[in-house]
This record gives structure tokens, C-alpha cells and sequence, in this order.
């Protein structure tokens, strides 16, 4: 049953309105936007608002934005709500807050013409000029097209200019309201204006009809234990939904048939986390960086986890000197058995090219995590893209094996990461789990991981001897190129191991016969990777299976792609996408047979260079018809996507098709 | 069970591994490798439950040649592999081992921050004055001015002195050895070994093929034992900053001696400082009972028994109790 | 000729980029950033003839404001790309800046080393005990026990001593200044800059945003200047050995101060040592005259004019003179 | 007029002998082999004898094999000498020098039938098992054929064997030689042993009819200003001409018509600093390691260079502390204005990807040269390899421009590494010169440089300006995509650069919209390199330009190729061979077009997995139809080549084809 409170508004009266324009949705949704200045807790309203809205039963899939830098650059984020769950963010929006003028600047272009945008008094009216964070190249488009309209170089002016497209602005009295609650809470306006986010987000959850009661749920689950917070922003709340209802409410409306089931919300960083916690791994080092760091320091935080016995084994998650220590320390651990990890972003990971090689030669199972973030160099640190992949493949000096994952979304997060210990201990090599930063900082709804489903595959182990202490060989050479694997520290047994190239024991050779054995023995276990692997674990088929119409992607455009494929699919367009888990060994064949039904291709990547298609044609001799790129640092978007494809389809595309959105 | 630890005695000869040694005749690398067998005689370490890590250079190679756990690593990279296994297996006795070049040049990031963590391991150190693998370049160690018959100019740059950086970066337990005096040599590598924390072993090792400056004959008269000056090198679990200080100074005066005297044995054992292990298990008790190596946990059909539960309860949306 | 030097006054203001700077507010960061400007003003340094690189962190984003020659490199890296720009160009005025993750951490290789090639630059380390740019984890310079807001877990290992591990790396001008005192930091960056080798200034700096720990208040009544009391930094270019033990041992004493009193100043400058140009150029006289950044010699017509003649004579085979 | 002494004997009766066998030599040569124990002198000794050869006006090449270890293991040096120049080694040999039983039993299965070998008397019989540094696998194979063959497990027995084939073993007295040479001198016979190899040489060069003159001139050189070791090596050869009297002198003979014009001989190293001090470097900094060390030795003791106006302007060459600083530190320099570069290898390449990235980012005109050997890891320090190619390519995380390049023989290092600067200055990006171990390895009579050749292009540099210093703009976006390169230093400005995305300013900026244009930008060079660069520098076509018949190649393995090619040719058997020079970016027009009138294609390399094999297939969308590779650690030769190419011309043989000798 539900209550009247609950039904919230709005959707369904905006798809009537999309039906005329160019993109349809296929899902009833709602977006929502905030932003503001780093530092001033944007993400943490946002999340606070996430969860009241998944609390009610919906779906929520929520995108963060941010500068590299703590305090003061401009950062947002955007919760897209709705019953059945979306896969992807959007580009524009329905409902704008902001309380600053610079939010407004950027973003009040991103409304639909249906959309609100809440803005602060003091911001009604403030010149372009006057914001220092604002880019040049944005402050000159937007006094462009102000001029050209006739309009002042203000945020008068762009409201105005928004206006006319449609979009109801609505002015809140933030200081006053501040006021209000300093007065009722005997407080100097000072100490309670941290609220000031919680008011604007009261306001726009008031406005679609969000019980005052889901948001305070949220609010005490955010700030649990911080009893004098969550009664500031109590007060706050009130006073937002009493300011709100002079408001005309209810102006959005979505029907209701959400989730009772439990679910998950949580972002890609957490997700892999909890996989490798449920694989069993025993250490992880790392380096501080973006957008990496906050698995570890979500793990460092819970590392004393527990069996269903009760016997705490949790990993040991150590913050080392720099990446060389971090990779190595890794392999080093990993000799004794334990599942050990790193995880890093691009600078971090060039910076364990050497390690890996050595990872590599020795047969060392071990699991790197890469959170691609804008390169190249320092690039981008908190921005997207997918550039690293031809580097991950080749990383090291030397030819020796690596297995690379790529996941897709923040569900399989979990589980890929959990896999990966399996794949390194089965074919003793390392691998590389690559997500980007558009997935790590994905939030989420989705079903509670099956734990159940996670079984442990420990590879050829070498069995305990009960006799006399003994060398045994760590390389012998096997039909399967797998040699059963002694552990340092293992009873019964001692060996020796190295990067220089070696005999069976683990010793200096230089013969030219052996030599040529082990670079056969290491090569023959990627050989064996690739034909053991199950089809299902090298790429995901979705959508009309039949359909010629194809589209290629892999990592965070997964959702994109399957949003688009979807509303192609309400468009009557019958397609199908691809989605490359497994990279490396590159599962040649699927793809080539997947091209050669494909008409037209398409591939969608968010890099400049489109690697995945350059790894096609190397590997399966063929590359997509299509491409369709983004490399603004930017994820890509259904919405964005979805007339490329269209417009692919139809035939009226070129080769090189980029995403662009220079309001992003 | 095949546990050395069984086994009653242990001599010398049962750490050589049956592997032709390439080093050049003389170098000192041979007496080194003497004390390390006969050092681990007299502890009795068990082979199966210990490692010997080696980084790049002659001196890297030292793992091949002994009887127990042996990992050849990279150059300049052996502090941090050696330090993943003690961390992963805390059971294990570990030794790292590197050149000069290996320590103070390359792997010098890791030298300084090993000694911040202060896990029980020993680190050996072997000072040639040269890259002896490479033919000979200048080590950090070289001083300025001085010029081996292998290199086509004198060193331009001041040496580093492993001893003082040893002491500075925090290393617990700080000593020098020379290679050819094995009998001192083994008796500083066993009370490394004994020692818990971070030992820092500098071993004085003559190149014959390469350093013509440091030879044998050239530390002949100058060798001397700080144990023999009545030098105190033990600062005892509760001692007062101000006798800390006092000694790390001592330390320090001592470590800048070269050239007429050349101190040898330990400069420094700081009982004061809490070890790695002790530190670690004040924060996460669980790692203490079960280390890292042992922490995946399955049932009979391979599940994995962790139980996510509770975190899952930290990030699970509660169905709103409102909704039927 | 553009250059600066002949402009007579420059204040601090010309050494002000127009850039919007994204610090936090109240961070410490800022007040080094006018002592650098004041300091330029005073040595009036051309702008076209200085360079300051920054490593990566909050500190390393310094260049940016500055109306200087600007290098924002690599984190941990920063000794070495001002130290290739140094020797190439040896005319530029050059800066380094990092954090203390920058230079302590990742960058601990480098620390030390730089040390050894007492090249005519200054280093200033940032130090603010956590990693500002990454949201505050534990840099090296945090204490045992310690533990910011930002961490979840409080630091388990030793520190490390920026002051001493410069001392004993061989930085010949050894100094800490305080972000909020900019007339004394001024001077100080000053001091560094006309000392001719390399400098090291520790700058303690709040980081409000993530550091609870090391606040303007802590610093308030800690801070002493090591002048006031009586302390003495300078070793003269020939002092006896003895002395310049003694010194370097009061320097490391001093260095160990942390708690109720912090001592800022100079704790050491060490003019016993050549500076590594100098060095050079007893090696390879012409270096000095022409500079690596000169080396390319062309004729009109962009033909090299560099005389191979002599290092092709001993590497010719010379026509056997039996044969016709 | 040639002397009679100077009339060399027989490689026209092996001719002769050869015409019966599979391959048939194209060119009259000779192949010398010495080895020997590392450290005791064999390099030297072989240097010095290929000088004497060299001055003799005949061609030599040299190959150089030896273990990563000081003292000890096994080490040998080829020389072959023929009249006109041959590009490769062989091998086969002719002549086998040794003093030690080692050297035997691993070389003496080398020896063509007609060949010599020359032993000590103390190693005519040695049991192998009292070898220890034999590789137990060859050992083994020793063994098993020796028993085979009914003969004992002794050297005895090995050269009893090799009797049965023909070849000619002659024992060599040497401790008898010694001590008459200790009399001599009135010295004891310790004091002269280090002679030994000097008394071999020479016995095998008085064999061969080489005027003792030759040698002594040589000898002189070699050691030039130590007089004690040139008189006591003088009377070495003396006694040794006279030893020889007794034996059978003249066996080979070689019809001379050789050089009169003056020549170099030097390795690959040398060349590579020969051209970089050509170009005008400034700066090099590097971190020690094999192969690559060599190049900056030499270097760092011939720095003092003069131009030919008398100005010293050597460049500044400095070990330090790792390859991170060294990599780093040459992009510091280069900011300034100095041509920089680094020399490195594998490993240390490894550590060079961030600092690569920052490089490309900041547009940092930088030459790294990067001599291959046997990875992954720490893998084969002394052995060739050419496993680094896709890695170079794809060196550092995230997408920027590169520029590679790869020698193939001693003569094109020079001018490589010359024209290196200038890529690297004109497109502003950092430039990698390969090379491989082989190569570096491979001393060889040139002709002498042409310095007139080398021309300097240093690119777009900013003109100093007059005024006020002022900033300028680093990062100007241009229609080339070149920026007027301002330098650190240079009067009148200043400027910003940053390995963060940046403006035009090089100031830090996350706009969408900048960070497409700078990509554009950074890429554009790279498609402005491919257009301007002539196809002459890109690839080179040997041999008959309109056969169909196409060997591929890169690197090293030139040298093989080009003398199998010649070989071909003398067999009647039309093929032409194209050498890649210019690897990134790819020549895919030229190289497509040669591929398509290829039949068949073959592509020839010395790593496991057929890297530019893989890069013609993603670039040019074809592969070669066959592989040819070796991935021993050893180079290929044309004598292994040749049969392998008839049987490919003939159809006999499969795609993958690895070349293989256990006794290398
Ligand atoms: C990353 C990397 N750089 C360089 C090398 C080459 N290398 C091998 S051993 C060595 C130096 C050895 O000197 P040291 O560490 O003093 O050891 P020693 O041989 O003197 O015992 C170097 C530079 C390498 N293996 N890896
Ligand atoms: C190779 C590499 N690893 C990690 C990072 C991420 N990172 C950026 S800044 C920083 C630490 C900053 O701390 P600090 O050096 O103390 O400077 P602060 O921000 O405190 O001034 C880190 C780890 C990076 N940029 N590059
Ligand atoms: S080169 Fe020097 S250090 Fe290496 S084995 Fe020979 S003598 Fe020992
Ligand atoms: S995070 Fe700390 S160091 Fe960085 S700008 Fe803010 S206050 Fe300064
Ligand atoms: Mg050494
Ligand atoms: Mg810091």
C-alpha cells in the first residue's frame, strides 16, 4: 500500500513532454543536481539525499563530479531516481540546487526546459566576472550568448535566458532561513550555517514530494552518533519543508512501484572492497592517490573482518613509501600464500611497471587494481577516462603474462574483484582489475551481493611433505606450464625464486635451451587462460542477441550502453551490446565471430585513441565500423549516446564520432 | 610435519646450497656468505621457515647460495619484498640483503622509510664502494675525490654513510661488520637476528676486482672494535630522552669516524622504540592470531566463509518500514 | 635584451601571478607563498632568469602564483627536474617545493640523494604532517600514536626528522622556518638562496583542513628561534674536522627538539664542503664556460660545428701503411 | 700491390667445400671464435685482433656473448673477417680458440667440418661432470651424445667427435710457451700468464698468415702507453709465430682486395655517443645498467668536445641515484634549452614511464635510448632480446605523442641518435631510440662518419623578446599542434609548464572543452610527425625492390637479413627486405602497400610473440605470412636464416618458425 505522502510527482508528466523531442526516455526518472564548492559537503548531502530516495523503494544511480583540490573549486553531483533501476547518470537535469552563483553558471544550461533551478537570493544577481573559479573559456561562451541575446553578463541574465527556454527559477532566502534556525536553536547564525546544503536539499526533496520523514531517516543514518549535527539539521529540515510548501510542490511527480527487497547503495570503490574481503586477501599495500585511495581506506577502516566462525581474519592494509614499495611488498606477501593486492590510479601504476614484470616472471598471483583517471601524466586526477588499457597490456619490459579484467558496473565490481585472486592463483601470474573513475565514484542501488556465490579456486598448490626439510623446484616444467606452487614459510619445504631468468629451481641459467622452455612455459599458461576461461566470463551479450546492429564498449560506459540499447529498443530499433570483461587474453574469437554478424559496429570508449578497437583489429583483425568517443574527462551518457547511435543506424555517421559537453 | 625445527642439530654445511658461486675469487662477498651459513647454525633456523632476499649486484645473489627461502628481487627493491612476506608470515625469519648501489642509491626511498617501520627483519648491507655487477661505478658510499681503478673520473658528490642514515631513519638495531672477520661477523648477524625490530647490518666488503681503494691490506690497521673502546650501544626499554639522545649522539660521532679508525660491531640497539608486530596488534588484534597468510577461510565446496554481514549492514537500504 | 635585471625595483607584488589560487582558506600554504614573494623582491630576482618546481600536493601547486618560471612535475620527483634544469642552465635562480609525502615518502630517494650533489639550489619542504591533496593521510612526519581527523587509524610507525635526514644527507644550509611567521621565513628563504649549495628549509605548516594536531596553537607557544638562544649553525669554510663533528652533533640535537619547544632557524650551514659546480669544473673545465644549454654549435647553414676529428682518431683503422 | 705475407689462405677452398652443403656463403668469409672465462681478458684479445684484421684492410664484424656475472662463467667473441663488408655474425666458425675445457665442449659442435680447434694441452682431457659452470642441460645433451657414440664423457671424447666430422684439433702447449716467454723476459711464470690468451690469438692469426707485424701494431694500440704489457705481449707473439711454424701454417686463406680508405671500428654504443655528441647534446643523466651503461662511460670520459671553432662544449654526463631521477632530471635540462636525453634498459625503462608521460604531457623535447635485452624482469641482462617494443609504445599510463625509432646496424646508430634531437625538438615530444643487445654488442669497420651530414633542426623555438620580461604562453594552440617552445632561462619571459591538464598557460585546467583541444593538439603532432617525416627515414627496401618475395624486419636482426638476402640473391632466388626505422608512428600507407604486393611475407624478429608483427596488423590490418623469430637471447644470423627463407619461398613451412641452437 501506498501512501499518499509517497507518490511523488512529475516524471510521467516529463515524458509526455520528451515524447516531442529528439531522445525519448525509456524509464520513467527523475535527475537531480546539486553542486557547490569543494569542502562544503556537496557529496555528502548528495548521498544523504541518495539514500532517503533508495529508503522510499527507488532506484537511485548517483554521478560525482569534482576539481583536484580541496577547498573552493566547484564540484556537484547528480542523483537520477526511479523505479526501475538505470544504469547510467545524465547529462542534464531536471531539478538544479545551488547556493553559490558559480553552480548556477555552470549548470542552469544543463536544465530541461521543464526544470527547476533553486538558487540563493544573494546569487540572483552577480556579475560573471566576479567569479574567480569560473573558466575563462566558460565565462566567454556564456558572456557570448548572453550578449548575443541581450541579456546582462549576470546570473540575472542566465536565469533570465533559462527562463525563456521554460525553466522555473526559484530564489531561496538562505540567510534568512539560516536565521530562523539560529533563532530557534539559540544559536549565532554562524555555527548553523554548515546547514545550508541540508535546507537547499530539504527544499528540492520537498518540492518533489519527499516525506519529510525519509529524509530525517537518512539524515540520522548519515550522521550517526553525531547528535548535535543531526538536531541542527533536524531543525533545518523542518524549516525547509515549512519554507517549501509557499512553494508551489509537488511540481515532479514519479509513480511509485519501487523496491521492498534490501539492497546495497554503494559506489565502486566499496564494491571492490568487499570482494576482495570476501575472497579471502590477506594484504593489500598501497599509495595515497585518486581516485584509488578510498577503497583502501575504506578497508583500513574494516579491516578486522570475520568468518561465519567468528575467528577475525581480517587483511592487513598497510599505506607504504610509494608505488614500487606497494606493488613489491604485495608480490613479497604473496610468496607466503597470503591474497595479496594493490591499488592505484595511472601515475601510481607506471610507477609499478617493474614490479609487475617481476610479478610476471616469477609467477607471482597477485592482484592489481587500476582506477583509470584523466591522463596523461598528472592529467586529470579526479576527472575520467579510459587510456591505460594498451599500457596495462604492455606494462613491463619483456614479455610475460597478465590477465586483465575490466568491470562494468558497480555490481560487478564485487565480484570481479573477488575473481581475480582465483585467476592469479589458478594461472599464477598477475592481474590487473581496471575500472575508471567515473565507476569508482558511481553510487548505487543494487542487490545485496551473493556471498554464497563466491568460491575460492586456489590453484595448483604444492602439498605439504612430511618429511625432511627439502628445496623443491618453484618452475618445473608441466605439460600445462603450471607448476605446482611451494609458499615460503610452508612446512616441509624451501625454494628459491627470481627475475632473472631461471632453471626449474629457481636458479641463474643462461642456457639458450631453457631459456626458451620458460618463455614457452609462461606463454603457455595465457594459452591455457584463454581456453579455460568460460565464454561467459569474457563478455556479456545484452539486449536483441540476434541483431546486427552491435555495440562494443567495456568499464563504466557499460551503463550508458545498456540504458541506450534499451531506449533504442523503445525506439524499435533492434541491437545488441558487447561488453568486454576479459581483455586480456583477448577473447579473439567471440569478438571476431560477434564482428562479423555486426552491421554496423560501433564502439564506445571514453579514451582519445580508441584502444579497445585498436586491440580488436590486432587481435580479432577487425575493428568497428563506428566509433563513438569522449575524452573531456567526462563519462559518457545515454543520453549523449543515444542519437549517436541512432544516427549511426540510420547510416548518417562518419567514422569518428566525439562526444562533447562543454557544460559539464 | 617436516619442520626443521625438528631436526637437532643444524651445522654450517647444511646451509650451503649445492649451487656453483660465480663471485670472484677474494671477494669479500665469500666471507659474508661463511658467517650467514654459520649464523644460522648457531640460531638453528629452521629452512623451511626462512627467507633470504636479495636485491641486484654481486651481493644480490647471495639467496642462490644458501639453504632456506630464496627470492632474488629487484634493484633496489629487496627491503620492500622481504617486508610483504614478514608482514604476510610473521613466523618467518627474514633476512634482506643488498649492495651498496642497491641500498643507498636506488632503494634508498625504501632504506629511510624501512626504518620508520621498524618490523622484525634484518637488513645487510654490503658497502664495496662500488656497483660491482656493472663494472664498477661509483657507490654512494665513495667518497669525494676518491677514484677506483674502474671509473674514468673521481667522485664529484659527498658519500652517504650508511651507519648515521641507518640511525636517523630509526633502525633499532645498527652495527658494522667486516667481511673477512667472519667469527665477529657471525656473532653481529645471530644478535640481528635476536634482536626485535629492524637490524641494520653494514657489511665492509673489499672488491678486488674493482675498489683498489678499500682493499684488505687498506683496512688492515684501521678496523677497530667499538666493543673494545668500552662504547655502550644499548638504550634499555625505559631510558630518559636526554640519555637517549646522549647515545644516538655517541652513535652518530661514531659513525663519522673514517680513515685512520674505522669502527666496527654495534653502534646501536633503541630497546625503547615498540616494534612493528606490537604496534600493529594494538590497532587490529585479529592479525595477530591470524596472519595474512592464512586468512581465506572456506567450507568443504570451496565457498568463502567470510561473513560480509555487518558491512553489508552499514551500506544496505533498509526497506522503508512504512511500505508493506 | 628583456631582462629582468635590468628593471631596478621589483616588489613583491611583480612577483604575484595572476592566477587564482585554490588553497584553503587559513592554510598555512599561504603565508609561504608571500614569504617566497618578499624574498624574491629582496634578492630582486629576474623573473625570467628563476624557476620554481613543484612536486605534487597542495604545497607542489606553489609555482602556479608566482611570476616566475613555473614546473609543476611529478610527486616525489621535484629534486630531480629542478636539479637537471640547475645543471643545465646554471645561471637560473632554483627553487624546489614539496610536501613532506612529496619529499619524505615517495620522494626519500631523492632527499637524500640531492644531499650528496650539494648543487647551488634551495629545497623547501612543506611540512604539514598529513598528504593535503589526497585528504589527509599520515604523512611521515606525523609521530607514533598520532592521529588527525582525517585518519582512521592512528599512525604505527616512527616519524621522520626532515631537519636531521638533511644533516646527515650532506645539505649544506639546513634551516625551519613557520608558514605564519613570514618575516622570519622571508629572511630565511633569503639566507638560503645567497648560500651557495644546496639548501634545505623545512617549513612547519598548518594544514587546518586535516591537521587537528599541529595547529597555529600547538605551534603558538612551542616555537623558538634557535638565534635567540645563543645557537650556532656556521662552519667555516676550514674548519677543523673535530669542530665540524661537534657542530653537526649540536645541529642533530637540536633537530631531535619537538614537543614543548620546536626551534626554527638555521640549524646548520656547512661551508667546509665544495659546492658541486665547483667540483665540475675541476673535472670538466669547459662545462663551466659553455653550459649544457649552449652546447648545440651550428654553422649558417645548420650544420653541427662539433669537432668529432679527434674521437673518430681513436677509434680509426688506419690503412695499413705496407699497402698502397 | 699485396705483399705476399698478406696473402691470407682459404675461404676460397672452404668455398669450395661449402658449394656441397644446404647453405651456400655469398661472401668469402672467415669466422674466428675465442672464449674463455669472464675477466680473463677474451673481449680485449678479440678486439684487438679484429684491429689487426681491420688494418689489415679486410671487413671484420664482431659478436660478443657473455654471462651476466664479473668473474668466471663463460664468455666468447666472434670475429668474422671477409673482404667486402658482411653485416652479421655467424654461427658457425672456422677457427675455435681456447685455453679452457669449457670453451671446448660448448663450442666445438660450432666448428664447420673443415674448421680448427685449439686447445691447451691440460684441457685435451677433462671429464665434463668437473665443470661447473657447464649448464647441467647441455651437459646432459654432451653426454647423451657422447655414450651415443661410444665415446667417454670427456673433452677427449668431444674432440675425438669432432675429428670424426673433419675438423682439425690442435693442441697448444701453453704452460711450455709460458715458461720459455717467463725465461725470456727473466720473469717467473705467474707474472707472464696473463699473456695466455695473447699466445693463443696469435698462434690462431700466424695459422690464418697474418703478418706478425699486423698483430704487433695492434697490439701497440691496444695497449697504448702501457709499455710493460706491450713488451711482454710482444714477445708472446713471437714465441707464439715460431710455435706456429711447427704446426700447419696458412690453412685458410683469404683473397685480399680489402679497404685501403680509412675506417672506424666500433660497437653500437659507441656510435649511438658519437651521434648524440654530433647533434650538440648538452646533458645526459643515467643510471648504470647492462647493455646501456657502455654508451654513457664512454661518454662521461670523452665529454670535454670541442667545436671546430675550439669552444669546449662537451656535454654534461652524470650517474644518479636511479632511473626515476634520470629520466627526470634530463626533462629538467631540457626545459632549459640543453639537447637531453637518458640511455637506458629495460628495468630502467620501466621505472621511466611516469617521468616519459611527463615528459609528452609538457611537451619536453627528450631522446631516451633504450637498448633492449632479455626480459621480462630482471631476465637476461646480457643477452639480446627484442621484447620492448609494444612497451616503449605504450610506456606511461594515458595518451600522448611519441616518437620511436629503432637502428639497425653500427653505422645507422650515428645518425640515428643525431636525428634523434632533431625529432625530438621539431615535434616537441619525447623520442626513443631502440636498440638491442646484439646491436650494442656488435663492433664492426664502418666508413667513417659523415659529420657533414648531420644537420640541426631544433624546431620552433620562441624568439627572445626585447621588452619587459613578460609570461608567455607555453601551450599556444596552434593549427600545427607546435607551440612556440619558450625556455627555461631565456631572456625576456617567463613561463608555466605542468604535468596536470593545463591552458594555454600552462596553468591547471579541468574545462572540458580546453582538455579536448589539448588532446587534439598533443595528438596532432604526432599525425603531423607521420606526414612530414620522408619515407626515407621511415623504412628502408633492400635487395630487388619488385620481388615479391618480402622479409620484414627491425633492429638488429638487419644485419642477418641483409647478408641471407645476398645469399638469396647468389641462389637465384628474387626477395627484398624492408627494415623498419621509423616504428612510432607507424609508416601503416607504406607499409600496407608493401604488404599487399608481398608474397610471401615474412616477418622476422628476435622476441617470442612477434611484437611488430602485432603492431603491422593493428596498423597496417595485415600481419606477414610468416614469422621467423628466436627468443634464446641470442641474435639471429643468416646462416640460421637462409634455410629457414628457402624453405618459406619453397612452401614448406608453417607460419611460426623459431629459430633455435643449443649451442650458443
Ligand atoms: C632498475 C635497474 N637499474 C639498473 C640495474 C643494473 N644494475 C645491476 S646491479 C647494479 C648495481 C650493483 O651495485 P651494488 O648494489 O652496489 O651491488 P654490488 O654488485 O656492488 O654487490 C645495477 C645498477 C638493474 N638491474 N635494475
Ligand atoms: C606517483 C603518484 N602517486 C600518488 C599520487 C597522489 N598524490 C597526489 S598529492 C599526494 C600527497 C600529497 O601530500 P604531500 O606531499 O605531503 O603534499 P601536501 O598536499 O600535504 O602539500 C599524493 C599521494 C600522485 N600524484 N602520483
Ligand atoms: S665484482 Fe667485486 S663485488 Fe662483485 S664478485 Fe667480483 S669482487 Fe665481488
Ligand atoms: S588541504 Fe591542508 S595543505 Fe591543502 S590547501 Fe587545504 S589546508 Fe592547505
Ligand atoms: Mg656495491
Ligand atoms: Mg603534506
Amino acid at each position: 500500500m501506498l501512501s499518499d505522502q509517497r507518490i511523488w510527482y512529475a516524471v510521467s508528466s516529463i515524458i509526455t513532454r520528451i515524447n516531442s523531442a529528439v531522445v525519448k526516455h525509456g524509464t520513467e526518472n527523475l535527475a537531480w543536481r546539486i553542486g557547490g564548492p569543494q569542502g562544503s559537503g556537496i557529496n555528502r548531502i548528495a548521498r544523504l539525499f541518495a539514500r532517503a530516495c533508495a529508503a522510499q523503494g527507488m532506484e537511485v544511480i548517483c554521478r560525482r563530479e569534482y576539481h583536484s583540490n580541496i577547498m573552493g573549486r566547484h564540484s556537484y553531483n547528480d542523483v537520477v531516481i526511479s523505479a526501475q533501476a538505470l544504469q547510467c547518470h545524465r547529462e542534464s537535469t531536471d531539478i538544479l540546487v545551488t547556493f553559490d552563483a558559480e553552480t548556477l553558471c555552470r549548470h542552469v544550461h544543463s536544465l530541461k526546459p521543464w526544470g527547476f533551478a533553486l538558487y540563493a537570493d544573494a546569487d540572483g544577481d552577480v556579475g560573471l566576472g566576479r567569479l574567480p573559479y569560473l573558466d575563462q573559456r566558460l565565462r566567454d561562451d556564456l558572456n557570448a550568448a548572453l550578449s548575443a541575446a541581450g541579456l546582462p553578463e549576470t546570473t540575472q541574465g542566465l536565469l533570465e535566458m533559462a527562463e525563456q527556454r521554460g525553466v522555473r527559477t526559484v530564489c531561496i532566502p538562505y540567510q534568512a532561513l539560516l536565521e530562523r534556525l539560529a533563532d530557534q536553536l539559540g544559536m549565532v547564525k554562524k555555527a548553523v550555517s554548515a546547514t545550508q546544503n541540508m535546507l537547499a536539499v530539504a527544499i528540492s526533496a520537498a518540492l518533489i514530494g519527499m516525506p519529510e520523514q525519509a529524509l530525517l531517516a537518512a539524515l540520522e543514518q548519515t550522521f550517526l552518533g553525531k547528535e548535535h549535527i543531526v538536531r541542527m539539521n533536524r531543525e533545518a529540515v523542518a524549516i525547509a519543508y515549512n519554507h517549501a510548501q509557499q512553494l508551489q510542490p509537488h511540481v515532479f511527480r514519479i509513480s511509485l512501484h519501487g523496491q521492498a527487497s534490501p539492497r546495497l547503495l554503494l559506489d565502486g570503490t566499496q564494491s571492490v572492497a568487499l570482494g576482495k574481503l570476501a575472497a579471502g586477501m590477506g594484504f593489500q599495500s598501497y599509495y595515497p592517490i585518486s581516485p584509488a585511495t578510498d577503497e583502501s581506506t575504506f578497508l583500513e577502516a574494516r579491516a578486522e573482518v570475520r568468518s561465519t566462525r567468528g575467528e577475525t581474519c581480517g587483511p592487513l592494509v598497510l599505506q607504504v613509501e610509494d608505488e614500487l614499495a606497494a606493488i613489491n611488498m604485495a608480490s613479497g606477501a604473496a610468496l607466503t600464500g597470503a591474497r595479496s593486492a594493490t591499488a592505484t590510479s595511472g601515475p601510481g601504476f607506471s610507477l609499478m611497471a617493474e614490479g609487475l614484470g617481476w610479478a610476471g616472471m616469477n609467477e607471482v598471483p597477485l592482484v592489481i587494481t587500476l582506477y583509470q583517471r584523466g591522463g596523461p601524466s598528472t592529467g586529470m586526477p579526479t576527472r575520467t577516462d579510459q587510456g591505460d588499457l594498451l599500457f596495462a597490456l604492455h606494462a613491463g619490459h619483456g614479455e610475460f603474462p597478465r590477465i586483465i579484467l575490466a568491470s562494468g558496473d558497480v555490481a560487478s565490481c564485487f565480484y570481479d574483484a573477488a575473481q581475480a585472486f582465483d585467476y592469479a592463483e589458478r594461472y599464477q601470474t598477475p592481474v590487473i582489475q581496471m575500472l575508471d573513475k567515473a565507476l569508482t565514484s558511481t553510487l548505487q542501488t543494487v542487490p545485496v551481493f551473493d556471498t554464497a556465490a563466491v568460491t575460492i579456486d586456489r590453484g595448483a598448490v604444492l602439498a605439504s611433505s612430511e618429511q625432511q626439510p627439502q628445496a623443491v623446484e618453484r618452475f618445473a616444467l608441466t605439460a600445462s606450464g603450471i607448476s605446482p606452487r611451494p609458499l615460503l614459510g610452508q612446512p616441509g619445504t624451501w625454494y628459491w625464486s627470481t627475475g632473472v631468468e631461471h632453471s626449474e629451481w629457481g636458479q641463474v641459467s643462461e642456457d639458450p635451451v631453457l631459456r626458451e622452455q620458460m618463455m614457452e612455459k609462461r606463454a603457455h599458461k595465457l594459452a591455457l587462460a584463454a581456453a579455460e576461461i568460460p565464454l561467459s566470463e569474457k563478455l556479456e551479450i545484452h539486449g536483441d542477441e540476434d541483431a546486427a546492429f552491435t555495440i562494443f564498449t567495456w568499464g563504466s560506459n557499460k551503463g550508458a550502453v545498456l540504458d541506450a540499447l534499451q531506449q533504442l529498443s523503445d525506439r524499435g530499433i533492434r541491437a545488441r551490446a558487447v561488453v568486454l570483461r576479459l581483455l586480456w587474453p583477448f577473447p579473439a574469437d567471440a569478438v571476431q565471430a560477434l564482428l562479423q554478424s555486426a552491421s554496423p559496429s560501433v564502439m564506445v570508449e571514453c579514451n582519445y585513441s580508441a584502444e579497445l578497437n585498436s586491440l580488436f583489429v590486432q587481435q580479432a583483425r577487425r575493428g568497428c565500423d563506428h566509433l563513438v568517443l569522449k575524452y573531456s574527462g567526462r563519462p559518457i551518457s545515454a543520453e549523449a549516446l543515444l542519437p549517436q547511435l541512432v544516427s549511426i543506424q540510420a547510416g548518417d555517421a562518419g567514422y569518428r564520432n566525439v562526444l562533447r559537453n562543454a557544460y559539464e | 610435519m617436516g619442520d626443521d625445527t625438528l631436526k637437532t642439530t643444524l651445522s654450517a654445511k647444511h646451509y650451503q646450497a649445492d649451487q656453483i658461486n660465480d663471485w670472484c675469487a677474494g671477494c669479500g662477498d665469500h666471507g659474508i656468505l661463511r658467517a650467514l651459513e654459520k649464523a644460522m647454525a648457531k640460531l638453528e633456523l629452521a629452512r623451511d621457515q626462512t627467507a633470504v632476499f636479495g636485491g641486484i649486484g654481486c651481493s644480490g645473489k647471495t639467496p642462490y647460495y644458501l639453504n632456506v627461502g630464496g627470492v632474488h628481487t629487484l634493484h633496489g627493491r629487496v627491503l620492500s619484498f622481504a617486508a610483504g612476506a614478514k608482514l604476510a608470515n610473521p613466523a618467518l625469519n627474514v633476512i634482506a640483503i643488498g649492495g651498496d648501489g642497491d641500498g643507498l642509491s636506488i632503494g634508498a626511498g625504501h632504506f629511510v622509510n624501512s626504518g620508520r617501520r621498524n618490523l622484525d627483519l634484518l637488513y645487510i648491507l654490503f658497502n664495496n664502494g662500488v656497483y660491482g655487477l656493472t663494472k664498477g661505478q661509483a657507490a654512494p658510499t665513495l667518497r669525494i675525490g676518491e677514484k677506483t681503478r674502474s671509473m674514468p673520473r673521481c667522485v664529484i658528490q659527498q658519500h652517504m654513510n650508511p651507519i648515521a642514515l641507518a640511525v636517523i631513519s630509526g633502525y633499532t638495531w645498527v652495527a658494522r661488520g667486516y667481511a673477512y672477520d667472519v667469527p665477529a661477523l657471525t656473532d653481529l648477524v645471530v644478535a640481528a637476528m635476536q634482536h626485535r625490530g629492524i637490524a641494520f647490518l653494514e657489511v665492509l666488503q673489499p672488491c678486488p676486482k674493482y675498489n683498489d681503494l678499500h682493499t684488505k691490506d687498506w683496512y688492515g690497521d684501521r678496523l677497530y672494535k667499538l666493543s673494545d673502546d668500552g662504547y655502550q650501544a644499548l638504550i634499555a626499554a625505559e631510558t630518559d630522552a636526554a640519555s637517549v639522545q646522549q647515545i644516538y649522539n655517541e652513535a652518530l660521532a661514531r659513525a663519522a669516524q673514517w680513515g685512520e679508525l674505522v669502527p666496527t660491531g654495534l653502534f646501536l640497539q633503541d630497546l625503547s622504540k615498540p616494534d612493528f608486530r606490537s604496534q600493529l596488534a594494538g590497532l587490529q588484534p585479529g592479525i595477530a592470531r591470524r596472519p595474512p597468510c592464512q586468512c581465506v577461510v572456506t567450507d568443504d565446496s570451496g565457498r568463502t566463509q567470510i561473513d560480509l554481514e555487518p558491512l553489508f549492514e552499514t551500506l544496505r537500504i533498509a526497506a522503508d518500514s512504512s511500505q508493506t
